[in-house]
């Protein structure tokens, strides 16, 4: 199939002057109607896949990002990246392989409380946002990937982080809590929290 | 045999457990100390022996005692389970008991949790290994911007949002602690203050003469509210201390001045 | 003369990163001793010269620019995206978590008063929009978020909103010795529910 060449032309001067990705929506929007813009994408695609800036998708959006090969040459352009703690990385890690995950799986997984700045680090960088709510008692929050997350990490879908097909057959992906008892699981340091705050509140009333 | 084999290995990785001490600050919480002692076995995790693994940790927490090192209350609850694991695992298997997971299934559910954790370490590790944006892969250095009638006009993200929600939540938990305590006069300062002034009252036969409440009041009471609590408190103590036998109350009529006097045994 | 193509990979990365214009000595230094990279920039011209960016030279510096004839569909802003206000920023806040709700509770809850103004930038920018009027005297109008509002800030239902306890465990506010709830604001998500319920059942008696 041929792709017009004057509609190709279009879609890349929209997703360059961009200042982010954008979905297929947003460019559809801006052409004649009927326009297959998926098509042209992944004509776009092929057509920059050896140049030094390549057409990336991230979920549902689009955008020109340069290819990763040639990082040593752009080393000068380096943003300054504020260092995650280990306690973030692993939870971004839990976050985007155990999707969706409630704060208290993460605990369970990690064998310790989230502490502060952990989650919102993660947020504050537009890495993790809120998912839907778990429909168990409780109705506690679960945390998902955002597209930012795919585009910083250069993802297409979630289903192309590393290693994520053996972390499935590997049955590790399971998030219930390995047994109950085991210690360090959120509840605990909870019950604890909550004894330390009221025995607080009781001893300024007396 | 095998106890004999535990206990050298246990004595081996004395040096390792030192040095794990020196970097207690690095750690996660126990399981993550307990993962680190894990990986020193060098065999799969798959393959890992519970028993010795719990071996290790308590002569770590030995350790930590013996150096006197502060340990944070998770790190001796973990020893305090692990010695229960212990015990469960060397005594002979009870009757299967169908409430109870049987020492073989916590142990081995403590294994899936080392080994989660690790692979989740792991693939962190993978994560940011891969090339970043603004790292080693760049946008546009100079986009010129395109408008878009659904793009808002206004810069905004849900972290902004729920930032701003979080502030005015807090605001209102500052206001909500900012009641300053009550001017009153307490029961006791007030029985106390009763029996001091009865006590410098003329006497008359075995009784001090009458008096009317308001005269055992402070003198100078501007504030209200502190006018109302001293009149409230002094009265409920004349009536503690009526009960006690140690003063009358009378009043004449409803409304009528209401008169103590004090008595002597 | 044909032009490697690796080489041409790179000056055009550069280019497309760089954040300004950039002259032939800046790309030489980045690249190895000796390339010529005039003739690389020639070659690269002739190559976007059709596409919807080209390669522009201005004086002794060059940078890539969204092709001319495209203006229209790009409609460069005019206007620079603005920062919301603080009081704005609020305001959202409160009607995403306590919707519906009146400007009267809006103040209640801020504790100041709100200007006409900071609804009507928030309805401006397609966020928020007039609910039904609350059924006590004088009528007031309530407000709501809008479906514009889910999609810009990626959220699937209002359900979503991580509530204030969460924040507080996951360490998006700061901790404090906590009252649950600020008095006389009933739960947003439980409100709604019963509204939705008196709606229906109001539709019933009808």
């Amino acid at each position: 199939m041929s792709i017009d060449l004057d509609l190709q032309r279009k879609v890349e001067a929209i997703l360059f002057a961009a200042k982010e990705p954008l979905t297929v929506e947003q460019i559809e929007v801006r052409l004649p109607q009927g326009t297959d813009v998926r098509a042209i994408l992944r004509a776009l695609k092929d057509t920059y896949e050896t140049r030094g800036f390549t057409l990336t998708q991230s979920g549902n959006h689009w955008a020109f990002r340069t290819a990763a090969d040639l990082s040593d040459i752009l080393e000068h352009q380096k943003e300054e990246q504020r260092q995650l703690s280990r306690a973030a990385m692993e939870t971004l890690a839990i976050v985007a392989y155990h999707q969706p995950v409630t704060r208290a799986e993460i605990e369970n997984i990690r064998g310790v409380a989230t502490s502060k700045g952990t989650l919102d680090i993660l947020m504050e960088a537009g890495w993790v946002k809120p998912g839907r709510r778990r429909q168990v008692p409780g109705k506690p929050l679960t945390w998902i990937t955002s597209e930012d997350f795919l585009d910083h990490f250069g993802l297409e879908t979630i289903m192309e982080l590393p290693g994520v097909e053996e972390l499935k057959a590997s049955g590790l992906l399971d998030k219930r809590p390995a047994i109950e008892t085991i210690p360090g699981t959120p509840n605990m340091f909870e019950e604890e929290e909550l004894t330390a705050q009221q025995e607080a509140q009781e001893s300024e009333n007396t | 045999m095998t106890d004999n084999f535990e206990e050298d290995n246990w004595q081996d990785s004395k040096d390792k457990q030192e040095s794990l001490l020196l970097n207690l600050d690095g750690f996660e919480g126990p399981i993550d100390v307990l993962l680190n002692l894990a990986r020193d076995q060098k065999v799969d995790l798959v393959k890992i022996s519970i028993l010795e693994l719990v071996n290790q940790y308590l002569g770590f927490i030995e350790q930590a005692k013996k150096i006197k090192l502060e340990l944070a209350a998770d790190y001796l609850l973990m020893a305090a389970w692990l010695a229960y694991l212990k015990s469960r695992l060397l005594l002979p298997k009870e009757e299967n008991n169908q409430d109870e997971p049987s020492g073989e299934e916590i142990a081995e559910a403590l294994a899936f949790q080392l080994r989660r954790l690790e692979k989740i370490q792991e693939t962190a590790e993978l994560l940011f290994a891969r090339p970043q944006l603004g790292q080693e892969v760049f946008a546009r250095g100079m986009p010129e911007g395109i408008s878009s009638s659904t793009d808002a006009q206004y810069e905004a993200n849900l972290y902004d949002i729920i930032l701003a929600y979080g502030d005015i939540q807090q605001r209102a938990e500052h206001s909500s602690y900012e009641i300053k305590p009550f001017n009153l006069m307490s029961m006791d300062e007030a029985a106390k203050r009763l029996s001091t002034m009865l006590g410098t009252l003329p006497k008359s036969g075995r009784n001090t003469v009458w008096a009317t409440l308001e005269q055992f009041l402070p003198e100078n009471l501007i504030d209200a509210l502190m006018s109302r609590s001293a009149m409230a408190s002094m009265f409920t103590a004349g009536l503690e201390m009526a009960k006690q036998g140690k003063l009358e109350i009378r009043q004449d009529g409803n409304f009528n001045p209401i008169y103590l006097r004090g008595k002597t045994e």
